[in-house]
C-alpha cells in the first residue's frame, strides 16, 4: 500500500501490538488523541488503555514506568512527545535503560523502544527541532535507529520493537508525511546495525541518514549532471554503526562527505570522519568533509532553514571534494 | 484570606459569582479606575489572542498556543504584581505580558519564529518563554533564593498549567521553596487538560493547591475565571512573599477555551457541550456583569475599549511585521559572551550560501 | 490501621514503646516462632553490617553505607512481603536482601566491586540496587503498571531515604502511581540525614508521609525502630495493593545510626549527644525486651541467635572471597545481546594488554 | 604555596568568594560537611549559610536554581557530587544553561561555574566513575573545562568563575590529591579555550586531558627511552576546543595520538582525529589513533584498572604509530 512514513510507523506499531501482548504504547497525548503526529492513531480504540496509555506529563516517569514494566516482562513502546523533551529522561535513559543488561549480567534486559520525533521540518517553537542523536550514539548499551523512508521506517520499527536490546527509534519530522512509498501490509524487519547503500557512485561516498537522506540524493544529482558520481551510504542504525559499509564505500571512491542536521563539533560526523581516518587513510584522497548543522542553538523558524544542511550546500562540499 | 480556603476541604476561592454579583466580605475594594483598567486589560488580551490565531491560519505567524478562557487569571494575577517582581512565564502568558507592558510587538514576533523578537525589553523583570514544561519553576525559585539573599523586598511569580505540575522540576522547585522559605508565588493555570490529557488522569489529589501540603507552605484554589478572586489571592500571596513570608501555591481553577496550540484540534478529545458549560463561565462577561451593575460598564464604554483594544493589536502586528528577519550574523552572535573562532568561521562559511531559504 | 494514623495531625503509628511494651489494640498477633524469625533476620542483619565495616576498613570490600539502626525497617518491611512481590532497592537495604533470601555472599561481592556479584539469583524478584537517588521509584511504578496489566495479585516494594523525596522521580514516580492506583508500597527509611543533611533541611512538610496528599493516596508515618509497627503497616498496605487497593508511602521515622558510608565522617555534622539518645532506641533491643517480656528470649537463646548469624555471616564471606574476579570477557558480554564487531575488536586489544592493574 | 588539587580548587573558590559576593555556592552536602572530597571545606564558616549552601537532594532543582540566581545577577558555583549524577540535571543544563544567552539575545546570561568530580579513581560504586564530557561538548554554550595539575585547577577556576559564559568544570578525582605542586597564593587566571603544550616532542602528538595527561607522561617517558619524541597537548579547555594548537602541533610531527577516559565512540577523540584529518592530513604520515576507555558501562573497582587507559597502552599505540 502506499503510504506516508508516519502512517507505516502507525502501521508498524499495530501490527506489533496484535503479534504481542506484551507490547504497551504509553506517553503523552498517544491514546485518545493518537499522538501529536497520529503515529499512534487508531490504537486506543483497537487496544484500550491498559495498552494505550497516557501518561502525566513527566517524561521521566514515562521511561522509569517503562523500564520497570520490562522486569516483569512487557515490551513497552513509549514515545516522547519530541526529541527535545527526552533531557527530563536523561538519567533514565543513560543510568538504567543502557545498563541495566549489565548491571545485572543478563538477568534483567530492557527490550524497550523508545520512539520520538527527531530534527527540524514542523517549523514549531524553540526545542522542537532538535536532532542530538550524538548523545545517545556515546552510551554504550543502546541501539539508535534513524529510518529516511516509508518502507525503512516500518521494518526499522518493527525489528527495534523485537531487538532485546533497548531502541532509541528517531523519526525524522520531515519526512513524516513528505513522501508516500509502497509500503508491503504484511510485517517484516529492515535489519538493525546495518547500513545501506542507497545510491551507487564511483567518485564520492556521502554518508547521510533520516532528512538528510533526500536532501544526499538532491545534490547527488545535481553533482550527476556535473559528471560526478556519489555513493549515499544510509546509516539507518547510527549506533552499534556499520562501520564496514562505510569503509568498503569510501576505499572505492577515496573520497567522503558526512551530512547531518546537528551540530559539527561531536555530531556523530565526527566519529564516522575519525573511523574513516583510522580504517580507509590510505584510500582518501582528500580530507573527510562534513556539512552540518551550525555549532549555535537551532534558531526560530523563520530562520530555520539556513540553519541545517540544503542540497546546495551539500552540492558545494562535493565540488570542493572533487578539486582534489 | 488564603488561609480561609483550606483544599484539603474542597474550598475555593471565589468572589464574584457567574452572574456577577460579589461577595462584599471578600471584594478587595478597588477603585473604579482600576476596576476599569482590569477589564480593558482582558479585552486587549482577548483582542491580541483572536488576531494572533488569525495571523497564524494567515500564515504569518507560527504554532501558537490561544490563551482564550485564561483573562481573569493572566490579567488578575500581573496586575497585582509590582515594577519590581519577577516574572517566570510559561507558554501560555499573553495576559501577563500585555498587563506587564511587555510589547506586543515583540511577543508577536516571538510566535512568527523571529529571532529578533526574543530579548525581554531593558527593565522589565520577564525571564524568556520556557517551552520544556515546568522547567522555568526551580529557576524561579533561585531568583527567589537571590532576592532573599539581596534582601529586596520583591517577589517571584511564575506560571505553569496542570500538566506541568506532573514534571520532576516543579516537586524540586516548590520542594526548595519551601525550606528556603523563598519569597515565590507559583500560580497554576490549571485548565483541565495537557493537551488531551484531563486533568483527572493528570493526577489523583483531589485538587493542585493540596499538593503545597507536601512542601510546607500554604496552598489555595482560587476560581480563575474570578479577576476579582485571582487579583485579591494574588496579591496577598505577593505581599506575603514580600515580607519574608514565604512562598504560595495558587491553584486557578479554569478552562482552556481553544484548541492547544493551532496544531491541536481539542475536538478529538472533549465534547462540545463541555466547552459550551465552560462558555457560560466566561471570564471576561463575568466582569461585564458586575461592572453593568456597579455603572461602570455600558455599550458606549465597551466600543471605546474594543476599539482601543483593536488599535493596539494592529498598531503591534503592523510593528512586527515591518522588522526584518534576524541576520546570520544576529543568529550567531549570542552563543558566547565572545565568538570562538570555529563559530566565526562557521559563519562566513555558510555566508557564500547565503540568502533565502534552505541551502 | 493505617487509616488511623493521621500525618497531618502529627500521629506516628508504634506499637512498641522504647521499653518494648506493646499496644495490644495493634499488636499484629504473630505466632512466637515468626517473633523470633524477625528478631534473628535483625541480629543476622546486623552481624553482616558490621562485618561489611569490618571488611571495609581491612580493605577486602569498598566502599559500603552500613545499615545500622534500619534492622527493624528492613526486617519488618521484608517480612511482610510475598515471595512473588517485587522489589526495588535502593542502595542501604541489607535486611531487605537477608530477608528476600539473597545470597549474602552476592551481596558482598557486589560491594566488593566485582561483577561476578552482580547477577540477581533466577526466581528472586529483585531488581538491582539503584546509586542514583530515587530513580528506582518509577520503575518500581512501572512494575506495577505490568502486575496490574498481567492481573497478577502481587505488590511492588521499593525503599528510599528521605533525601530522596526531594528528587523529582520521587515526585514522578508517585504521581504515576496514584493516577494509575498501581499495587505499590513506597517505603521511605526517613533516617533524619542525607549524608550530612538533616531531614528538617531536606524539606519543609513536617512529615514526609504528609507528601501523599499530593498524589490521592495514604500516607502513614511509622516509628521505624519498633520491628512490629513497621511488619504491620507493611503487611496492610502490601494487602491493600495486592487487591487492587492503590498504592501506600509509609514514611518510617528512624535514624541511620553509622556514618553515611565508610567514606563520611558523620561527626563533622551531628552530635554524639544525638546520637547516643538514638542508641536508647536501637530497634533491637527494643524488640528483645517484647520477647523477654514473652518468655522468648534469654541468653542462651541470644547465644545461640549471636553464633548462627555469625556462621552465617562467615560462610558468606568465604563464599564471596573464594570467587575470581570478572574476566574481560564477562565485563564485555552484557552490553548488547549480540556483541557488535566494533566491541568485539576493543575486548580482543584489551586482551593484547591482559593481566592485573592499569595498562 | 605546596598544595594537592582539591586544595587548589578550595582557595581558588575561597578567594573569589571574598572578591566577589555575587558568588554562591551551592548543592549537596557543599555546607557544614564541606562536601564529600572537602572541596568546600571552610567556606561554610568563613561565609555563612546564605553564600554557601546545602541543598535538598536534587539536581534538576540546584541547577535550576542557580539559573535563576543569574537573573538577578548572582553568580552561583553549583556542585554536583559526582558526574555520574549530572543526568538529572542535564534538561536545565541543554535546555536552558546552555541556551538563555542565544534565547534572549544577550539579556540574560548564565555566568554559572559548574563543578563536578569526574572520571575514574575513587574506586567507589557505579557511576562514580563517568567522564562523559563529550555529552557537554556538544552542546552549543557550554565551555567544558578540566585541569590536570593543581595550578591550572586554581588559574582555570578563577577563569571560569570569572568567565561570563557558563562553564561546566570537571575534577578528575583521581588528580585531587595525586600531587602536589607549588601553587601561588594571589589569584590567577589561567586563560580559557587555550590548550598547553606541556611536553615538546617532534615526532608525535598526544592529545589528552585531566588524568590522562600524567598517564600520557609517563608513556612519553618511556618513549624517550626508546629515541621517541612525544608533544603532549593539555586540551584544558575541551570546548570551544583550541583546534589551532592541537594542528600546529599536528602538522610538526606527522603523527597524532588521541587519550581520553571516556569510551572511544563519539568520545571527544572522535571530535579532534575529525579535526585534525580536516586541517593537517596532508602532514600526517600515519593514520591518527585514538587509546580510550571501552565501549561498556564502566566495571566496578575491581575491574576499574582494566577498563582505563594507563602508560602501558599509550605507549604500545606510540609505538604502533612510530611503525608507519
Ligand atoms: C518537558 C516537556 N514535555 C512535553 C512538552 C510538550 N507539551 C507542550 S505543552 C504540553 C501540555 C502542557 O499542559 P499544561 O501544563 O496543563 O499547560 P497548558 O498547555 O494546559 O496551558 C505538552 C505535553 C513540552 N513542551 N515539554
Ligand atoms: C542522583 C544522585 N545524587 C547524589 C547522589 C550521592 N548520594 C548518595 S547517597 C546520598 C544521600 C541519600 O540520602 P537518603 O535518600 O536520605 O538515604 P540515606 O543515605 O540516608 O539512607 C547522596 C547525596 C546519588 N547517589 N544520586
Ligand atoms: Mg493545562
Ligand atoms: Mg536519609
Amino acid at each position: 500500500m502506499i503510504m506516508t512514513m508516519v502512517q507505516a510507523i502507525n502501521q508498524a506499531l499495530a501490527q506489533e501490538m496484535e503479534r504481542d501482548d506484551r507490547i504497551i504504547v504509553l506517553g503523552e497525548d498517544v491514546g485518545r488523541n493518537g499522538g501529536v503526529f497520529r503515529a499512534t492513531e487508531g490504537l486506543f480504540d483497537r487496544f484500550g488503555p491498559d495498552r494505550v496509555m497516557d501518561t502525566p506529563l513527566a517524561e521521566s516517569g514515562t521511561i522509569g514506568a517503562s523500564i520497570g514494566m520490562t522486569a516483569l516482562g512487557l515490551r513497552p513502546v513509549p514515545e516522547i512527545q519530541f526529541m527535545g523533551f527526552i533531557y527530563p529522561a536523561f538519567n533514565q535513559i543513560v543510568s538504567h535503560v543502557a545498563r541495566l543488561r549489565n548491571r545485572t549480567r543478563g538477568r534483567f534486559t530492557v527490550p524497550l523502544t523508545l520512539r520520538t520525533p527527531y530534527g527540524a521540518g514542523v517549523k514549531a517553537l524553540e526545542h522542537h527541532s532538535e536532532s542530538t542523536e550524538a548523545l545517545f550514539c556515546q552510551i554504550p548499551g543502546l541501539t539508535v535507529v534513524v529510518p529516511s523512508s516509508p518502507y525503512d521506517a516500518k521494518g526499522l520499527l518493527i525489528a527495534s520493537i523485537r531487538s532485546d536490546d533497548p531502541v532509541i527509534f528517531l523519526e525524522p519530522t520531515k519526512l513524516y508525511r513528505a513522501e508516500k512509498q509502497d509500503v508491503p501490509e504484511e510485517p517484516y524487519e529492515v535489519p538493525l546495525r546495518l547500513a545501506a547503500v542507497v545510491r551507487e557512485g564511483k567518485d564520492l561516498t556521502i554518508v547521510a541518514w533520516g532528512a538528510m537522506v533526500p536532501v544526499a540524493r538532491q545534490a547527488a544529482d545535481a553533482a550527476q549532471a556535473e559528471g560526478v558520481g556519489a555513493e549515499i551510504v544510509d546509516l539507518r542504525t547510527l549506533s552499534p554503526m556499520d562501520r564496514e559499509t562505510i569503509i568498503t564505500s569510501v576505499k572505492k571512491t577515496g573520497r567522503a562527505l558526512i551530512v547531518h542536521e546537528a551540530p559539527k563539533t561531536c555530531g556523530l560526523g565526527a566519529e564516522i570522519a575519525a573511523t574513516i581516518g583510522e580504517s580507509a587513510l590510505l584510500s582518501l584522497l582528500g580530507p573527510v568533509m562534513r556539512v552540518t548543522g551550525q555549532d549555535i542553538t537551532v534558531p526560530l523558524p523563520k530562520s530555520e532553514d539556513r540553519y541545517y544542511p540544503g542540497p546546495e550546500r551539500v552540492l558545494g562540499a562535493i565540488r570542493k571534494l572533487m578539486e582534489v | 484570606m488564603i488561609e480561609r480556603f483550606d483544599p484539603l476541604k474542597g474550598e475555593r476561592l471565589r468572589i464574584l459569582d457567574e452572574a456577577g454579583e460579589p461577595r462584599s466580605d471578600l471584594d478587595p475594594g478597588l477603585p473604579d479606575t482600576e476596576l476599569r483598567t482590569l477589564y480593558e486589560r482582558m479585552a486587549r488580551t482577548r483582542a491580541a489572542d483572536a488576531k494572533a490565531l488569525k495571523l497564524q491560519r494567515q500564515g504569518r505567524l507560527g504554532t501558537y498556543p490561544p490563551s482564550r478562557g485564561h483573562e481573569a487569571c493572566q490579567v488578575g494575577l500581573a496586575s497585582a504584581m509590582g515594577r519590581d517582581d519577577w516574572f517566570f512565564p510559561y507558554f501560555r502568558d499573553l495576559g501577563m505580558y500585555i498587563t506587564l507592558g511587555y510589547p506586543l510587538a515583540d511577543y508577536y514576533h516571538l510566535w512568527m519564529g523571529n529571532e529578533a523578537g526574543l530579548r525581554t525589553p531593558d527593565g522589565l523583570n520577564i525571564y524568556p518563554i520556557a517551552i520544556p514544561v515546568g522547567s522555568q519553576i526551580p529557576q524561579a525559585v533561585g531568583a527567589g533564593l537571590a532576592a532573599r539573599y539581596r534582601k529586596l523586598p520583591i517577589a517571584v511569580v511564575t506560571t505553569f498549567g496542570d500538566g506541568a505540575t506532573s514534571e520532576g522540576d516543579f516537586h524540586e522547585g516548590l520542594n526548595f521553596a519551601g525550606v528556603f522559605r523563598t519569597p515565590n508565588v507559583f500560580f497554576c493555570l490549571n485548565n483541565q487538560f495537557a493537551i488531551s490529557v484531563p486533568r483527572t488522569r493528570q493526577t489523583a489529589s483531589a485538587t493542585i493547591a493540596q499538593k503545597a501540603v507536601a512542601y510546607g507552605f500554604p496552598g489555595v484554589q482560587v476560581d480563575g475565571n474570578d479577576v476579582l478572586a485571582v487579583f485579591a489571592a494574588s496579591r496577598e500571596a505577593l505581599a506575603n512573599a514580600r515580607i519574608g513570608g514565604g512562598p504560595t501555591l495558587i491553584e486557578a481553577y479554569t478552562y482552556r477555551m481553544g484548541d492547544h496550540t493551532t496544531s491541536d484540534d481539542a475536538a478529538r478529545y472533549r465534547s462540545k457541550e463541555e466547552v459550551q458549560e465552560w462558555e457560560r463561565k466566561d471570564p471576561l462577561l463575568r466582569f461585564r456583569h458586575y461592572l453593568g451593575k456597579k455603572g461602570l460598564w455600558d455599550e458606549a464604554y465597551e466600543k471605546s475599549v474594543q476599539d482601543e483594544a483593536t488599535a493596539f493589536v494592529e498598531d503591534a502586528v503592523a510593528e512586527a511585521e515591518a522588522r526584518p528577519v534576524a541576520t546570520l550574523e544576529d543568529i550567531f552572535a549570542y552563543t558566547y559572551a565572545v565568538t570562538p573562532p570555529d563559530l566565526a568561521a562557521q559563519l562566513a562559511d555558510l555566508k557564500a550560501f547565503a540568502g533565502e531559504g534552505r541551502r
